[in-house]
C-alpha cells in the first residue's frame, strides 16, 4: 500500500489558499488532507518558506507524501528552494506540481481521496492543465 | 565600510558584508520597491528589508559564538544568512539571494578566510545556484543581468592579481552596468514577464539590489581604503 | 478607446474568489478593476447568481466591459445561465473567460491594467491555460 | 396532489407541481446529499432545497396577485420559479433546473391553460434548454439520462391521445427508469466526471431530482385520482 498523500497549498494570498483548500476538502471529503500555507508571516502578499516547511514536515512525519501546489512564480521558485535542501529520502516524498492551483488542488484532492499514490494525484493534478472550462 | 583594505574573507568581513548590504536595503528600500511598480507588484524593497533586518537581527542574537560570531567561517555566516532570506522574504528575491549566499557559504567550505581566487568561486557558486533555481539567462532582464557580468569581473580581476577588493569593486561596477543593461529588455523571468513588450524600458529592481549587494561586498572589503592608499602612492 | 475592462471573479469559495482578487489587484495596480463573488448568499460552498448579476451590473452600468472568470463547471453553469438572459448589447460586453481561476485572473489583470479592449483581456488571460510553472 | 384529474396545466395546476416538488425535495433532502457524496460534494440535496424553499417563499409572497398568482399563466409560473432557482440554488443544478423551468416557461407563451401537447413541447423546451447550457448527453450519467426518456415518454403517451396525468406519470416512471440507469455509468459531466471511471456503481443525484419533479407533475396533475376512477371504472 503506498503512502496516504497530503495536498499543500502555497499562495501569496492567505485568503487564496485557504479558500482554494476549502474547495479542495470538500470534494475531497475531509480537511485533513489538504494544507494551506499563504501570505508572509506579517500578513502581507508574499509567501513563507518557513510556513511551507511547517505544513511539508507536518505531513511527512506523519508517514504521508506531499504534493506541492504553488500559485505564482515566486511561489515556485520558495518551494524550489526549500526541496533543494532535503535529503533524497524526503525529497522523493514530496512533488512540486505544474498545474493551475485552483483546478489542480481540486483535482489533487479528488485523486488522493481515492487513496492513490503521490505520482497518480501528481499525474491528475497536471491532467488540469490544458482543460477547457466552456 | 571597512577602513582598512582586507586581504581575505573573513567571518569578521562576511558579516560586516551582510550588514552593509542590510544598510543600503534600509536606505534604498524606497527606491527598489519604486523600481517594482512599473515592471512588479511594488514589493521588492520591503521584500528584501524583511530578509535583510532577520540577517541583522541573527547576526546579533549569534553574538560572538554561534554561526554568525567571529568564531564561525565565512561560509557558515553566508549559508545562515541564505537561509534566513528564503525564510523571510516572502518574493522571488528571497529565494534567489538566499540561494546566492547559501551556494556562496558552501563553496567556501571550511576556510576561515578567503582569498580572491575562494571568493570568485564562492560568486561563481551563488550565480549558478541563482540561474538553476530560477532558469534565467543573460538578456531576460533579472538580477542575472547584474550578477553574471559582475562574476566575471571579478574573476578577471582575480587571474589578473588584483587584490580582493579591488576585484569586489570591479564586480560592483559591472552588477552597476548589467544592472542599467535592463532597461532596454523584455523581461523573460519573474512578474515582470507577465507585461511582455511593455515591461521595456524600466530597470530591473532585482538587478539593482545584486549592484547593492556586490557594493556592500567591495565596501566591506575596503575597497575604499585601497584606493585612498593607491591614491597616496602615486 | 476601447471601454475599460473589470474582472468578475466567481468561484464557489468566497476565500478563494477574494484572495484571488487581491493577486489580481496587485499585479493589476488597483482593486477598483477587480470584483470577487463567491460562496452562496447564506455563507455556504456554492455560486450566487444574483451575486453575480450585482457584480456584473456594476461594471456595466460604470461603462465598463466585464470578463468573468469561474472556478469549477457548476459556476461555468451559472455564469452561461446568466448571460443567456442579457440582451446583444450587453452580451456583447460580457465574456466568460475560459482559463485556470487564479493564473487567467492575473493575467487578465495584467492586461487590463494597460488600457487593454476587452478581447484582448480574454486572449491574454487564456494563454494562461496550458502554460507551465516548473 | 391533486384529488381530480386535470385535463390541463394552467397556473393554479403549475403552482401545485412547484410546491408538491418543493416538498419531496424538503422530504428527501437527505438521500439526495447522501447521492452526491460518494461522486460529487455532497450537497445536492441542500442545495435543491435552498432554491425551492425559495420558491415556495416567492409564490407565497405573489399571492394571487402577481406572476405566482392565480391570476398568471402558467408560462409566468414556471419562469418565475426557473429565475429563483438559478438565483438561488449555488450549485450546477441550479442553473440547470431553473433553465428548464424557465425555458418550458417559455414555451408555454401566453396559454392560460396548457393540453398535453402544450406540455409536451414544453418539456421537450427543457430539455433542449438543460442539453444547451451542460452539454451532457444521454449516457453520461447526470440529469439528461433521466429527462431525456421522461420528455419521451411524456411526446408518445400525449401523441397516442392519453389523457395529460397520464403522460405525466409515464413521465415520471421513464426518468425513475433513466435514474437507475445512471448507477453502472461513468460520469462525464459535473463534479462527478473528476472522478473518472471511479464515479461508476452510484445513481447520479440530479436524475433522482428529476424523477421527483416529474413525479411532482403527476401528482399535480392527479394522476392518481385518474387512476383510481380508472381502476373503478374497470
Ligand atoms: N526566475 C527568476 N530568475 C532570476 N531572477 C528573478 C526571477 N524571478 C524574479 N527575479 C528577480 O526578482 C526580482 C523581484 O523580486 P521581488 O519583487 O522581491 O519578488 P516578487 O516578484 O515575488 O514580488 C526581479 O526584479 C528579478 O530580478
Ligand atoms: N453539465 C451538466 N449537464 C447536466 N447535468 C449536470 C451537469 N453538471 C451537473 N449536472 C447535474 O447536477 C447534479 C449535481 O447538482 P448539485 O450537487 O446541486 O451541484 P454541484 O455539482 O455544483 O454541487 C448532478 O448529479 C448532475 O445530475
Ligand atoms: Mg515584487
Ligand atoms: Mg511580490
Ligand atoms: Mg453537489
Ligand atoms: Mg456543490
Amino acid at each position: 500500500m503506498s503512502a496516504p498523500v497530503r495536498l499543500v497549498l502555497l499562495s501569496h494570498s492567505a485568503a487564496a489558499a485557504a479558500g482554494v483548500a476549502e474547495l479542495a476538502a470538500q470534494v475531497a471529503g475531509g480537511a485533513q488532507r489538504v494544507r494551506a500555507v499563504g501570505g508572509t508571516a506579517d500578513g502581507g502578499l508574499g509567501t513563507s518558506a518557513d510556513a511551507l516547511e511547517e505544513a511539508c514536515r507536518a505531513a511527512l512525519d506523519e508517514g504521508a507524501d506531499v504534493a506541492v501546489l504553488v500559485d505564482l512564480g515566486s511561489a515556485v521558485l520558495t518551494a524550489k528552494a526549500w526541496l533543494a535542501e532535503l535529503e533524497d529520502e524526503e525529497l522523493a516524498r514530496v512533488r512540486l506540481v505544474d498545474a493551475p492551483f485552483l483546478e489542480g488542488a481540486v483535482a489533487a484532492a479528488v485523486t488522493a481521496s481515492t487513496g492513490a499514490a503521490l505520482a497518480e494525484v501528481v499525474a491528475q493534478a497536471e491532467v488540469a492543465r490544458g482543460l477547457r472550462k466552456l | 565600510m571597512s577602513a582598512v583594505a582586507r586581504e581575505a574573507l573573513d567571518a569578521a568581513a562576511a558579516r560586516e558584508w551582510l550588514r552593509g548590504f542590510a544598510a543600503a536595503v534600509a536606505e534604498r528600500s524606497g527606491e527598489l520597491t519604486d523600481l517594482d511598480r512599473p515592471v512588479g507588484d511594488s514589493d521588492h524593497g520591503v521584500n528584501l528589508r524583511r530578509g535583510t533586518e532577520a540577517v541583522l537581527a541573527a547576526l546579533d542574537a549569534d553574538g560572538a559564538g554561534g554561526a554568525g560570531g567571529a568564531d564561525g567561517t565565512p561560509g557558515q555566516v553566508l549559508g545562515a544568512a541564505g537561509r534566513t532570506l528564503v525564510s523571510t522574504v516572502g518574493g522571488a528575491s528571497g529565494p534567489l539571494f538566499g540561494t546566492a549566499l547559501r551556494r556562496a557559504g558552501k563553496a567556501l567550505g571550511e576556510v576561515p578566510a578567503a582569498d580572491a581566487a575562494q571568493v570568485a568561486a564562492a560568486l561563481r557558486a551563488a550565480l549558478e545556484g541563482v540561474v538553476r533555481l530560477g532558469e534565467a539567462r543573460v538578456g531576460d532582464a533579472t538580477m542575472v543581468d547584474a550578477l553574471d557580468p559582475a562574476v566575471a569581473a571579478f574573476e578577471r580581476a582575480a587571474q589578473e592579481g588584483a587584490p580582493l577588493p579591488r576585484a569586489a569593486r570591479a564586480a560592483a561596477g559591472a552588477a552597476a552596468e548589467g544592472a542599467a543593461s535592463t532597461v532596454p529588455l523584455v523581461a523573460r523571468k519573474g512578474r515582470a514577464s507577465y507585461l511582455g513588450p511593455r515591461s521595456r524600458g524600466h530597470l530591473d529592481p532585482g538587478a539593482r539590489s545584486v549592484e547593492l549587494l556586490l557594493t556592500a561586498l567591495a565596501d566591506a572589503l575596503g575597497a575604499d581604503a585601497l584606493d585612498a592608499r593607491a591614491g597616496e602612492g602615486a
